[in-house]
Parts: structure tokens; sequence; C-alpha cells
């Protein structure tokens, strides 16, 4: 029990840290919001692990009127509806993302981070001197 | 018999996680990115299995259909209007590593205090004023029978009002960043036949 | 009467100055003539009214927690209003001919610039409390700020740079935690007779940084090692160098650092606590300093600047002493050396526009091309040296007695060393002029039509050179005055 | 029933149906007319509910009639109520300066697509700052954030202004997902989402190492949001490309908002006794405050393009408003809130001015900008007016934030904190003494004779010069700001729940 319930929390933050260690060590921006997406998922699982009680069930009432009984434990439903809206959410950060990708592709001709910046920097040069020759 | 019940979902728990860590993996050091864009698909359907696991029904069903399904799509359409190879990135970023290192051991340090996964008695599952609240008056209070609808609809509606701002928030980003560009395209006369339909299939 | 109404001339000129422009000069700077007397008027009924014993307060503007903004006339206010508004006009006829002559552009942008620096002049002399002074020395300096980079060229940048890093930034490091302070401890920063603090409150150690920091602060007070922006503000237009750099907002420096003696920390405390012990070897060492660098410059302007920092710290000397007889004097040289080298500026002025001479070895013999001139500087010299029978011996004089009777003999001896500097850097001036013989090849000689300055500009060299000997025999007004402190 | 009661739902609802209701007509002007309109109600409501609490009370505002903690509920104390009305203005005033601006930004189609997002800007902000629901924050600080980086990346030519986006996005990102992780720290050790009930039960559970790591995480992830020292690194290039209404909207109000949730953790839910006596967060905040006002006010003075100059004189304007609440006292506090109000009345004016420069010259390069002052009098006297204030010259609201900082500094014995603060002031003078000589004493460059430069049109002239008098106004009458701030610091310290 204890050994399963303590590398389930560890599993969880290698998988944020994961997900972290790709949005700010991958130079691939595709990667990066891969990286998000992995990171928030981590999230969710320790949100949702709060909710979980031993022996619960999902908290819906199978009939109409049912109560809650000694019988029956229902796992904590908050949670649950915080992650219903974090997934949102984080579906909706990935959209803009991916977009804003597309647009930079369809400037750049590259998806790398740092390829972009030597790019920017490349161009910065030339202008200035553009300005000093005129 | 509890205690075997709940063993066993933890041990399923465990294999499932496993996995994902693989995946994790997998969509670190894959350099084509496609490959990487279906296993977080895959992940996304572990996930899925995880939260059934964890008694979260609903949750499951909405990371299965958005994270398995229009995360995946829509990967998959930013991929096609970009590049399926990533870079090979040699050098390992060790700053990077330190602050995640830290960070996760700060989480470790963190949970080793936490109520234990499971608990009843913890204090987010014991709070009367909230998930015993929900548990015990949402029927009378709202007549659903899904409490995590009733929380989600009633007692924090305003939060999924605030979510349904987010995806029209995300729509008018993607709008504003994508719309222009398709009608560049179509005037252009160099598109193949399929391109073109493609991109109508997309505009209708 | 309220003393806000001086602050009008100056300001309600300043849309006529735009509006008749360059087209018409002759009327703009008639406006600025009217608006000159109005102002001297309105200080002289001021101190009339203060003479038959009113209090004179104007209503005040609560900044923020009992922070207030208010003009109150004293002695020593009234006196440096009287002077400034007096020089403006004389400053004003002088920059008719000095501009013209000189052919400056951008005058419009210097006329405005000028008047409202009056008027922040206005605001420091009548400041009700520290915070005003404070406000109206930084609208001093940012509205001379364009007269010194007036020519728009890189070393007159660079001056400007100076300048503001200086002058704002001395305040903003120095002088404003210091004010903060000051309030911190006691509550107020209002001018009160006899001063806000006491002995129990603050330790000599605290009340010699204070004051160290109002010192310093006051960049405008020029005392070393802060003095660096005043030589280079030198590439303005003389009549900036003349009424500005020489009497308004140098004199603002000074005069601020008196009030703060004199009203905020009060003798008694000074002398009790020694605060001001360290700041006297700063003064002093400033005189002489600045006066053996003086003596080095070539740059007539330069040379004067220099004399300007050494004259400057007698005052700042002077108020450290620390009694009222000091004090007396620390004002009564304000004057003194307001009208001697607002003189010396102005002539410098006029050799320039009459000669395009800059540099003091250039100027032998030219006391036959510029007779008046060069006679009025003369006297001017003679007034800064401290001899009779002009106003400048009166100063020095009281302010060795007030030094005397602070027990403090040594700055007696300092006077006396830096009189003789004095000596040394001013009178060859003159004597160059006069007794040696022109250069022969006569280039610039030909060169040169005008003879003499333009007609503005010695009429104003005449005004307070007169100035300088009609004091002398009038200073019975001004210590009446002041011994109301 | 009191007509003002439903003020408080009205104040996010407002703007955020009129945000479809924009895309729905489609037309340029009108959705210029519907944000305007429905920012001038929105300011009317916020400066309602600022006088309805200016008396001390706190507002209590429950969603869907479920009393928190088992619902949402609006908390809406002094603070957050004065912080909505700065918004609201600093939004309306740079969204009448967008009408004009815009069209040499951003593509005419995509008009209504601005405002649109614009609108959700205003929601996600507002709805920040009134919510008294500690997960609520982060939904609200999501439509914030995602239609900040919409507005950012909506700039026509600029695209560098995608990458901007897109690296904002990303800090954006890991910051919201640390504050999420934090909350739900907080969550596990007390089992409650509502900010004032978090504090009651953080009082028993406060030795609780689930309780330190969820206060780490959430003040990472609010460090990062608002962009200090150490992690300011998306904030330059976003200032710099994006839009120039966007950038003044923001800059007086995107790391503000974050500040004001810095404010509300750590004194409201946190308590400032557990932040500062116990987490010692003054003495970690307080050198990165230092470190980033020095520094960035250093690598200020050696920018070239004058929005980037500004954009790194906010992330040392943001050490300014660290260092005064690390200290953790009143005054202290009461400091911070002066200088936040302050400095964004006076930035987002700075910022208008720049746009209005760089709309008639075409360039933002502060070489480009010789005789200024001849050729836009207003425009460039408002710049130094707003940069006088900056420095904190006497008269300008700069010198209200600066007193009261370096007050606070001395009465908490923090003596070398008021010396840095006012060192720092000298590089301020050097930043904006540098700018004023190019406006007054630089000749037009060559580059710059052929561009027909002249005054701004009046549509950009009247909010900029509306900014600077309020600035200045707050600065000769300051006592306004001032009360307001320290009422406000009271209510946070004395732990009002």
């Amino acid at each position: 029990m204890e050994f399963f319930a303590l590398y389930n929390d560890w599993a969880v933050i290698v998988l944020m840290m994961a997900g972290f260690y790709i949005m700010i060590a991958r130079h691939n921006l595709v990667k990066k919001i891969l990286g998000l997406s992995i990171f928030q998922t981590g999230i969710f699982y320790f949100y949702v692990g709060l909710g979980k009680v031993d022996g619960g069930t999902a908290p819906i009432f199978i009939e109409e009127n049912e109560k809650l009984t000694e019988a029956v434990i229902y796992s904590n439903p908050l949670p649950h509806v915080l992650i219903l809206t974090a997934i949102v959410v984080g579906v909706a950060t990935m959209a803009v993302g991916l977009a804003l990708i597309v647009r930079i592709y369809e400037k750049y001709g590259s998806i790398e981070e740092d390829e972009i910046q030597a790019i920017d920097e490349q161009e910065q040069i030339n202008d200035h001197n553009g300005h000093a020759d005129h | 018999m509890f205690e075997d019940i709940a063993a066993i979902e933890h041990f399923v728990v465990m294999i499932l996680l496993t996995v994902l860590i693989v995946l994790t993996l997998g969509i670190i050091y894959l350099k084509d990115l496609l490959a990487a864009v279906i296993l977080s698909g895959l992940y996304s359907l572990v996930s899925a299995a995880i939260f059934v696991a964890m008694d979260a029904v609903d949750v499951a069903f909405t990371e299965a259909a958005v994270g398995a399904g229009i995360s995946t799509i829509i990967l998959l359409g930013a991929l096609s209007f970009t590049k399926r190879e990533q870079k090979p990135q040699k050098h390992n970023n060790l700053p990077a590593l330190i602050i995640v290192c830290m960070t996760g051991a700060l989480l470790i340090y963190g949970t080793l205090d936490m109520p234990s996964y499971g608990d009843g008695k913890s204090p987010a599952n014991s709070n009367p004023q909230l998930a015993q609240h929900y548990l015990q008056k949402s029927p009378d209070e709202t007549g659903v029978p899904n409490v995590v609808t009733s929380v989600l609809a009633s007692y924090r509606g305003y939060d999924t009002l605030g979510e349904t701002a987010v995806v029209f928030t995300a729509a008018i980003g993607v709008l504003s960043l994508l719309g222009l560009r398709r009608r560049r395209r179509q005037e252009d006369p160099n598109l193949t036949p399929r391109q073109r339909r493609r991109q109508q299939s997309e505009d209708t | 009467m309220n003393p806000l109404v001086t602050l009008l001339p100056p300001l309600l000129v300043i849309p006529f100055i735009i509006f008749f422009g360059e087209r018409q000069k002759n009327i703009r700077e008639l406006c600025i003539f009217i608006a000159g007397g109005i102002l001297l008027v309105l200080n002289i009924s001021l101190y009339q009214n203060f003479l038959d014993g009113q209090t004179i307060v104007s209503g005040s503007i609560t900044l923020f927690d009992g922070l207030k903004l208010y003009l109150k006339a004293e002695p020593l206010g009234i006196l440096f209003a009287l002077l400034a508004s007096f020089l403006w006009i004389v400053t004003t006829l002088y920059s008719i001919g000095y501009m013209r002559g000189h052919n400056e552009k951008n005058q419009t942008r210097f006329y405005v610039c000028f008047a409202i620096a009056i008027a922040s002049v206005m605001a420091a002399a009548y400041a009700g409390n520290l915070l005003t002074l404070f406000v109206a020395y930084e609208a001093i300096t940012l509205s001379t700020f364009p007269l010194v980079t007036h020519s728009g060229t890189e070393k007159a940048k660079r001056a400007g740079r100076i300048y503001l890093g200086v002058l704002m930034g001395g305040s903003i490091v120095l002088l404003m935690p210091a004010i903060i302070v000051i309030w911190w401890i006691t509550g107020s920063v209002d001018f009160v007779s006899g001063g806000v603090f006491n002995e129990s409150e603050v330790s000599p150690f605290w009340a010699t940084l204070l004051l160290m920091l109002i010192v310093f602060g006051t960049g405008k007070a020029a005392l070393m090692p802060f003095h660096n922006w005043l030589p280079n503000a030198m590439v303005a237009p003389t009549p900036v160098s003349a009424l500005l750099h020489a009497v308004a907002v140098v004199k603002t420096g000074v005069f601020l650092i008196i009030k703060v003696i004199v009203y905020i920390f009060g003798f008694d405390f000074i002398a009790s606590t020694g605060a001001a012990d360290i700041l006297l070897v700063f003064a002093a060492g400033t005189i002489l300093l600045a006066s053996l660098i003086a003596m080095t410059k070539d740059n007539l302007k330069e040379r004067l600047a220099y004399s300007t920092i050494s004259q400057l710290s007698y005052i700042v000397m002077a108020a450290l002493i620390a009694n009222t007889l000091a004090a007396q004097g620390a004002a009564l040289h304000i004057v003194s050396h307001a009208f001697g080298k607002i003189t010396l500026f102005f002539c410098a002025g006029a050799i320039m526009v009459a000669l395009h001479k800059k540099a003091i070895s250039e100027l032998d013999g030219i006391g036959k091309q510029m007779p008046y001139t060069m006679t009025a500087f003369f006297i001017a010299a003679i007034s800064i040296i401290g001899l009779p029978p002009l106003i400048g011996v009166w100063s020095k004089l009281v302010i060795a007695e007030g030094a005397i009777e602070g027990g403090q003999l040594w700055l007696v001896a300092v006077l006396i060393i830096s009189s003789l500097l004095n000596i040394a850097y001013l009178l060859p001036i003159p004597i160059r002029a006069f007794f040696k013989a022109a250069p022969i090849e006569g280039d610039n000689y030909q060169a040169c039509e005008m003879q003499e300055a333009p007609l503005a500009c010695l009429v104003a060299i005449a005004i307070t050179t007169l100035g300088c000997i009609v004091l002398f025999f009038q200073t019975h007004t001004i210590s009446e005055l002041l011994s109301l402190i | 029933m009191p007509y003002n009661i439903h003020f408080p739902a009205l104040l996010i609802v407002l703007p955020l149906m009129a945000a479809p209701l924009c895309v729905i007509v489609r037309h340029s002007f009108f959705s210029w007319l519907i944000a305007v309109v429905v920012n001038i109600c929105v300011v009317l409501f916020s400066v309602s509910l600022l006088l309805q609490v200016i008396d001390g009370d706190v507002i209590r505002y429950t969603l869907g009639g479920w009393a928190a903690p088992t619902g949402i509920e609006y908390y809406i104390d002094t603070l957050n109520a004065v912080l909505m009305v700065v918004i609201s203005i600093i939004s309306f005033f740079s969204l009448i300066y967008s009408k004009a601006s815009i069209q040499a930004e951003i593509a005419p189609q995509r008009y209504y697509l601005f405002y649109t997002g614009w609108l959700l800007c205003l929601t996600g902000l507002l709805g920040i700052v009134i919510t008294g629901d500690a997960f609520n924050v982060f939904v609200f600080l999501e439509i914030s954030s995602l239609s900040m980086y919409m507005l950012i990346a909506l700039g026509k030519e600029r695209k560098q202004a995608l990458l901007a986006a897109f690296r904002y996005l990303i800090m954006g990102s890991v910051g919201a997902s640390f504050i999420l992780l934090g909350i739900g720290f907080l969550y596990a050790a007390t089992g409650t989402l509502n900010m004032s009930d978090l504090a009651l039960h953080l009082v028993d559970a406060d030795q609780s190492r689930t309780v330190i790591v969820g206060f780490s995480f959430i003040t990472v992830g609010l460090l990062i949001k608002s962009a200090i020292f150490p992690v300011y690194s998306w904030l330059p290039n976003a200032y710099q490309y994006a839009p120039s209404a966007v950038t003044a909207f923001l800059a007086g109000t995107a790391t503000k908002v974050s500040l004001y949730v810095f404010l509300r953790f750590f004194f409201h839910v946190f308590g400032s006794e557990y932040s500062f006596a116990e987490m010692l967060l003054g003495k970690i905040l307080m050198p990165l405050a230092i470190v980033g006002f020095f520094a960035m006010s250093i690598v200020a003075i050696f920018q070239t393009d004058i929005r980037r100059l500004l954009a790194y004189s906010s992330i040392a304007q943001i050490g300014y408003m660290f260092a005064a609440v690390s200290m953790a006292t009143e005054a202290g506090v009461a400091a911070g809130v002066i200088h936040i109000i302050n400095h964004a009345f006076i930035k987002t004016a700075l910022f208008i001015a720049v746009g209005c420069i760089a709309y008639r010259l075409g360039s933002s390069r502060i070489a480009d900008m010789g005789n200024l002052i001849a050729l836009m009098p207003w425009t460039a006297s408002a710049f130094i007016i707003g940069g006088l204030s900056l420095i904190g010259v006497p008269l300008t609201a700069g010198f209200v934030s600066k007193w009261y900082l370096v007050t606070a500094a001395i009465d908490s014995g923090w003596w070398s904190i008021a010396i840095m603060v006012l060192l720092s002031s000298l590089m301020a003078i050097m930043y904006i003494g540098k700018i004023i000589e190019v406006f007054c004493f630089r000749k037009t460059t060559e580059n710059m004779k052929g561009a027909d430069v002249k005054e701004a049109p009046l549509f950009m002239l009247i909010p900029l010069w509306a900014l600077i008098i309020i600035s200045v106004y707050t600065g000769i009458n300051g006592s306004i700001v001032v009360g307001t701030a320290e009422l406000a610091a009271s209510q946070l310290m004395g732990g009002m729940l």
C-alpha cells in the first residue's frame, strides 16, 4: 500500500517535471507545447488524486433521490470539477500556442527557437546597418 | 475487503503511470514530431484510464475526448502546416535540469506531509462546507444525480462560465492568428488541388 | 498682500513672449520690461507691507499627509526676491543688446525659459517651508536646463548632462532624503524661527550627517566636490551666466542652506551639536581651492565661474558659523556678490559681443577700445575683492565679525588669504586691458568694427556698477531688514 | 433593493457578453463603439464599488446564490476596488487611443477581433481582481493571458511579435501552472478554495509542509507573471513588439494585477505573519527587488529603442513595488499600492506618447526622434512630464510614490533600501534625460527628413493628456491616492476576513 502510494506520487511528480523540462529546455516549439500538456496532465493527476477516497466510487447517484449512505462511499467531486475546467483551459492554451507556431513557421520558416532568434538578431544587425547607410 | 480493492486500484494506477513515463521519454527523445504527437494522443488515452481508476469518470471522458481527440487533431493540423522533423538538439540544458530537479525536490518535500492517497478523512475530502456539502445536499438542492455535473453547473457555475470564456478567447485568438492567412493562400495559384480542397473543407 | 502674486508677472508674460515671438522683437522685449517692472513694484510693496508688520502668507495646497506647499514672506526671502527681480530687468536690458549683437537663435525659447526660471526663483524666495523650496529648486533646475544647452552643440549637450545630473541627481539622492528624514523626525518641514530640532531627538552624528546631506545635496551651492556643473554651465549665453549662474540659481542654493540653518536646525542646535564643523572645513577648502583654480583659467567666463564657486562658499561658510551676525553677513554677501559678479559677467559678455574674445590672454590693450566696459570691470572686481567704497567690503567685514563672535578665528585667516587670491586672479584682467599694449598684427583689430559694446549692454553694466557703489552707502536699509530675522 | 447590488456581477458579465457581440457585428467602428460604451459602464461600476467600500466595508457578493465557501463569491475591499478603477480607466483611455493607432498596426479585417480580445482581456483582469476564490483566479488569469498573447501577436508587420507572444505564452503557462499547483497544495491542506476561508483554515495548518510547498509554488508563479528581476525575460520583447495600444494597456495593468494577487495571497490568505516572519519571503524578495530596480535601470540607459527602454524601466519599477511590499509593514504595503496606482497611469501615458511618436515617425528608435519638441510639441511635452514623474520630480505622482517608499523604508529601519531607491533614481534621470536631450537638442536625422512628421491626431492626444493630467493631479493632490492606499494596506494587514 504505502509503497504503491509513494510510487504513484513520485511518478506523477516525474511526469510533471519531465513536461516542465521539455517546456524550458527543448528548442522545438511544438515540443514545448507537448511539454506543457504533459506538465498540466501531471497537475490533473495531482488534483484528482486528492479527491480519491479508498473504496469509493464515482460521485454519481444511480437512482433518483438516493442519499449518501454508510454503504456507499463516494470520491470527492470537487477536484473533478476543477480539472474539467483545467483540461479545457489547457487545450485552449495549446490551440493558441499552435496557432502562433503556424504563424511563426510561415514568417520564419522554422520552428526551432534558437534558429528563429538567430534570424531575428541577424535582421536587427542588417536593419541597424541599413539605418547607418541611409 | 476494501483494502484489497484499494490495493488493486493503486496497482493499476502504478502500472499506468509507468506506461506514461515511458511515453513521456519517447516524447522527449523522438525527433519525428508526428510520432511524438501520436504518442501524446496515446498518453491522453492512458490518462483517461487513470482517471477512471481514480473514480473521476467525467474527467476521464473529457480527457479522452478533449485530450486524446481534439488536442491530437489540432496538433496534427499544426504539424501539417509546419514541419515534421525536430532539429537534433545535442547539448543537454544544465540550468534547466537544475531548475527542474529543484522544483521536483520541492514537490516531493510537499507530498511527504500530505494526506495519503485515498484518505477519506483528509481535509479536502471531509470539508463539510465543500466536499461533503456537495455529496450530501446536492440531490436536494439541484436535483441532478451526477454530483460533478451539479457542482460544475451550479455551485461553481461561475468557473464554468469562465471556462467557456477561455474557449471563446482561444477561438478568437486562433481566428485572429490564422484567419487572414487562409485567405492569402487561396489567392495563391500554385496550390495543388488537394491543398485547396483541404482549405475549403476547413473554411466550411 | 499674497506673495503668490509675485509668480504672476513672469508667468503671465510667457504667452506674450510666444505670441510676439521672433516677428516683433521690440514688443516682445517691451512686454518683458513691463513684467519686470511690475514684479519689482510688487516686491517693493511686499517689503513695505512686511516692514509695517504684516504677516504675508499665501493659501496652501496640501499634497498628502499634512505636507503643504505655501509661500510666506520673511526678511531673507524679501531681500532675495528684491535682488532677483531688480536684476531681471537689468539683465533683460542687457540681453537685448547681447542676444541681437550675438545673433543668437531660438531667442523666444530663451526668454520663455528665463521667465519660468524667474517665477521659480520667486517661489523659492518666498517658500514657506522646505518642501516648497525644494519644489521651486527643482523647477529652477528644469527651466534653466534648456538655457544651458541653448546652443545645441555637443559641448553644450555635455554640459547639460552634467548640469541635470549634478543638480537634479544631487537633489533627489541627497536633499530629498534629508527632507524626508527631517519630516520623519519632527513631523514638520516648516520654517520656524529658532529651528525645529531639539537635541534630545537627534544625536550629533545624525545631525552632522543630515546637514551634510543638505549642504552637499544642494548642488546649486556648488560646494566642492559638487561644483563641476558650474564651469560647464558657462557654455550658456552670457545673460544666463550673469543672472542665473552668478545670481539666481546659485543663490537659490545658498539661500536654501541659510534658510535650513536658520529656520530648521536653529543656531543653538548647530552650536551645541557641532554639526557644522566638518562642513566648515569643506567650505573653507572650497574658497581657497576654487580661487587657486580660477588663477589657472585663461577663459574669462570660466575664471569668473570658479570665482563664483569660491564666493558662494563664503556664504555657505558664513551660514555654517551659525550665529546671527554671520547669517546677516551671508545675506549681505548674497547681495554684494550678486552686483559685483553680474557686472563682471556683463563685461565678459560685452567683450565677447564687441571683440569676439573669450580668453584673458587676448585682452591686452582692449581698455582703449572698450574704456567704459573695462572701467566697470575694474570697479566690480574691487567690490568682489572687498575694498571700500564698494558694497563688497561690508559683507566680508560682517562675515569676519560673525566668525570672531563664533570663536572661529581661523576663518578670518581664510577670508584674508582668499581676498589676496581674489586680487591675484581678478586684477590682472583690467591691468592687461589698460596697461599692456595691444598686439601689433591687428588682424582681429581691423575685423572688429564695433569699438564698444552695444548701448543696451553698456547701460546695464552702468546700472549694476552704480549699484555696487550706491549700496555701499545704503547698507543700513539691508541691515534693518535683516535684523528682523 | 438598492440599484447597485448587482454591480459586481455586471462588472464582469458586461464586458464578457460584449465580446461575442463584437464578433457578431464584425464591424470595426461599431465593435470599437461597443467596447468603449462597455468600458464606460465598467468605469462607472468600479467607481461606484469603490465608493461603497471606501468607508472600510467589504462587499461579499455570492454568485448563483451559494454562500461561500460552498459557492464562489466576489470579495471586494478597498484594495481591489481601487485597482479595478485604475484598470478600467487605463483600459478606457488606451481604447480611445487605439482607435487611431491600430490603423497603422493591424489589418482592418481584424479590428473587430482586436476589440473582442481587448474586452476579454479586460474581463480577465477584472475577474482576477474581484474574485474571492483561489481557483477562480486561475481561470480568469488564463482568460486574460490568452487574450494578451493574441493581442500581442496581432501586429501586422512585426514578426518578432509572434515569437514574443509565444515566449510569453510559455512563461505565462509555466507561471499559471505553478499557481494552479500551489492552489492544489493549499486545497490538499485545507479542503477549501475560498480565500477568506483558506485564511481561516491555514491558521491551523500553517506548519505543514504541504502549505509551505503551496506557498512556494504560488510565489514563483506570481513572480513569473509579474516579471520580477530574474524571470522578466518575456516582458521586453512583448512590450516592444505588441501594437502600441496593447503595450499601453498591458504596461498599466498586467503586471500590476499579478502583484495584486501577490498581495492578496500573502497578506490576506497566508497572513503577513506567516509569509514574512516564518517563510522569510521579504528576505528572499528584497534582494531580487533591489537587484531588479538597479540592474534594469542600468540596462534601460543603454537601450536604443524607446519602447524597450520603457519596458526595462517597467521591470525596474516592479522592483520598487516589490521592495515596498517586502518590508511587510503597513507603510510599506501602502507605498507599494501607491506606486502600483501611480506607475500604472504614468507608464500607460508614456507608452501612449511613444505610440503617438511612432505613429508619425514610423520608428521607435531614439536616434530618429531629434527635434521632436518642435515637430510634435504636445506629444513630446507629455512624454517629458511623464518622464519627470518616473524620476520622481516634485509635483508629479512619481514624487508621492518615492516619498512614501523612502519613508516606509526609513520607518522599518531599511536605511539601505532608501539609499538604493534614491540612487537608482539617478539612473532614471539618465535614461529620461537622454530622451529629453534628443527631443529638444538633436537635429532631425537624415532618414527622418522625408517623413511628414507633425503633431499626433487629436484622438490620440486626448487620452495621452488625460492620463498626464491624472498623474500630475495625483502628484499635487496626493491625498486621494495616499488615503485609499493606506486604507487598503490597513485592511490587508489587519487580516480582515
